[in-house]
């Protein structure tokens, strides 16, 4: 299994059934391939739309339905489009249930840096601070290294997304949760080591017993 | 009936110097032909309030290229190198802002509130030099309105009184921005006679509207 | 002429082509009657609508279609529907061009005072002091005496609705309006002498000259 | 599908002393059936957050009537005389708010903001014992966020997923209180299937929703 499709089968099985969720764009988008279609899970976009679906068929598209990208989608029946004060409202206010974001780092403390890299990379932070600050559980998805170098470290390095602890960090080698205590190691990829892990990883892992393996729902 | 005018004409009401608002996400609701007429009309420094420049000779990013924008107030300029390479540069004064806490800025200004009090993006660098309040022991960043000369605004339709609706994500910061400018200008797709529109699907009543935009010859 | 027609055909030709204006419940209701319908005024009501028109047909009146006093409207073509948030922005943004309310008292500063009589009168400010302090022209329609006391008084005793000036006060006997001087004078019922309505107000009105007639667009 | 309820059984979710935004301006865009069923129920202690209480008798004013509402904060109280009897009694503890104030310290609670900055009320006995901010030298008043266990709401049209639409004037605090309770008890005029109503109509999202009251037997 390619290293995305670990990442978006193992973020698919956070997401519950009934919530409302925001899928960041990349990686974070193609979690939404994997979530049961009985689940009801709702993706909520933050250019204005509860009821977000996948891309549209070709030749159907409508350039007044996008996603965050900008680029086209479609809609479940039952979707509502809501200007940018509301879109916020439901990701500042705690009803957004849960988002799924990408990271250039994530540190001990849990906290995340994912927008800016000064002097060399400025997008601005979009809607991320929002999210990262507003929503119920803050997902992240990302390859655990970036050319070989680790993204969790000890502390970050790039300016931070928010001073709220991120809830998880799903990589296509573990999953980590931030707590009191440190990053606790939860899970591991199939067929990855705690010792692969730890060599990944500049970051302090805490590692409690045995680290089971990921479930992904199917054979990887 | 609402004063009309063709995008060329319109712009001719937007002096040097001017103060916008500009509707749309990534273009998604800009209104297209007055960003067309307004870049080529050769005006120099615009500030420009807008979530972003959408993509390089794109819509807002139409007016990044002609040069007519010194100032910018978004949340996002990562799909316009152009923005990116003008600010690297100087050329362009880029105030990022976290798109929550924008649209709510433009809310502020709009609504006659003093300010927005959020979490959103306390203890970052985008918290900078910014005030902040204590409100039963907890610290809120203190983000202050935001104001235009002109808003420039596309709907799906509008009827000759200016009353707007929106459509889908088109919607975005549009009706945020039709309450916080001293003149409201809006391109929408058609145009109706009065009535044809329900009350209750109007996001913008006309009369915060100043002027419609045509429909293209 | 009745009193109250006078005050109403007053401020009638207070309101400016093309504007939007929230008159209060009672007395300034009765304003629009003497409006010019080329005029095209606009009326809004706080608890929701913009394009409000006079009571409906016998039998043809709707339950949700209703003022601030709760009472069945009708609306003009072109009427706008909007949530209470939407309206008061209207109202504290200065998009209302004018309000035209009732007072208890008036003072030599232009404050207002019409929401309460401590131990006496309780209904709450409703949206009165939204109107007061956010509106362009607060306009006070009302009578000049209340059971023969002067309600234009030094300083208001009842609590205020306002810090800010009121813009013109308009009664059965004058037209007055607050200025840095103090209360200016500036109109006369018609048939009403300047000493009249100096013997039914407590406060010190500034007289400049002669003071002309009402215009009430009819004769009075 | 969203869970459905009859009244008399969507009021046994609520216990004595829960805290309730109730939708509606002088019993106009009012929950009716559930405050019906609400006033019924012997409940005590309630607190109300709500522009008005109606008139004597009628939809809010039910709850005072049946003696079910302790506290009390709202707009106007002007047009219920039992309101005003209960508050000068000391037996409802009224905290009077103007009108857009309370609305957007309504919508501060649900949008997630730390209260409101308003001109509205300052220097007045209404901003007694509150808090102001000074921003470039000006004061405002800031007035804090509300936030409620339950949101009684009305509708005019609602789908199977909680989708809803208001109606004219019924809309008023409706939308509003929507996200500003944990939970949400709508009681629509209609209820329609998915699809029926169109994402742009819809200005409350069903998945704000918890409950919907069924339709009359």
């Amino acid at each position: 299994m390619k290293p995305d499709e670990i990442i978006q089968r193992r973020v698919a099985r956070e997401l519950k059934p009934n919530s409302l969720v925001n899928l960041g764009i990349g990686l974070p988008t193609g979690v939404a391939k994997y979530i049961d279609e009985h689940a009801n899970v709702l993706f909520e976009s933050e250019n204005g739309i509860v009821g977000l679906a996948a891309k549209p068929p070709e030749g159907m598209d409508d350039p007044d339905l996008t996603d965050a990208g900008g680029g086209t989608v479609s809609a479940v029946p039952g979707a509502a489009t809501i200007d940018s004060a509301y879109s916020f409202g439901l990701i500042r206010g705690g009803h957004l249930d849960a988002t799924v974001l990408g990271a250039l780092e994530v540190d001990e403390r849990g906290m995340l840096a994912n927008w800016v890299v000064p002097g060399k990379m400025v997008p601005g932070m979009g809607g991320a601070m929002d999210l990262v600050t507003g929503a119920r559980r803050v997902i992240i998805a990302m390859n655990h290294t970036a050319k070989g170098a680790p993204k969790i470290v000890p502390k970050c390095t790039l300016p931070l997304t928010s001073i709220r602890r991120i809830s998880l960090i799903v990589t296509d080698l573990a999953v980590i949760e931030p707590t009191d205590d440190g990053l606790v190691l939860r899970e591991r990829a199939p067929g990855v080591t705690v010792e692969q892990i730890v060599a990944a990883t500049s970051a302090k892992l805490v590692i409690n017993g045995d680290v089971p393996e990921m479930d992904l729902g199917v054979a990887a | 009936m609402k004063p009309h005018l063709k995008p060329e004409d319109a712009v001719k009401l937007i002096p040097d110097g001017a103060r916008l608002m500009i509707g749309g996400f990534m273009g998604v609701g800009s209104p297209h032909r007055l960003l067309d007429a307004l870049a080529q009309s050769g005006k120099r420094n615009l500030t420009v309030i807008a979530n972003d420049t959408a993509r390089a000779g794109v819509d807002i990013g139409k007016l990044i290229r002609a040069g007519a924008v010194s100032r910018l107030i978004a949340s996002h300029i990562g799909l316009n190198p152009e923005t990116q390479k003008g600010m690297i540069a100087g050329e362009i004064d880029v105030e990022l802002v976290p798109q929550g806490t924008l649209v709510e800025r433009i809310r502020a200004g709009g609504y006659g509130l003093g300010g927005v009090l959020t979490k959103t993006g306390l203890g970052t660098i985008a918290a900078e030099g910014q005030q902040t309040v204590e409100i039963d022991g907890e610290t809120w960043l203190l983000a202050k309105p935001l104001k235009a000369d002109f808003a420039l605004i596309a709907a799906d339709q509008a009827d000759y009184a200016g009353n707007l609706q929106y459509q889908l994500t088109a919607t975005n910061f549009n009706p945020i921005m039709a309450l916080a400018a001293e003149t409201v200008i809006c391109e929408p797709r058609e145009i109706l006679p009065v009535g044809m529109i329900s009350p209750d699907v109007v996001k913008t009543p006309g009369v915060v509207v100043d002027y419609l935009i045509e429909r293209a010859a």
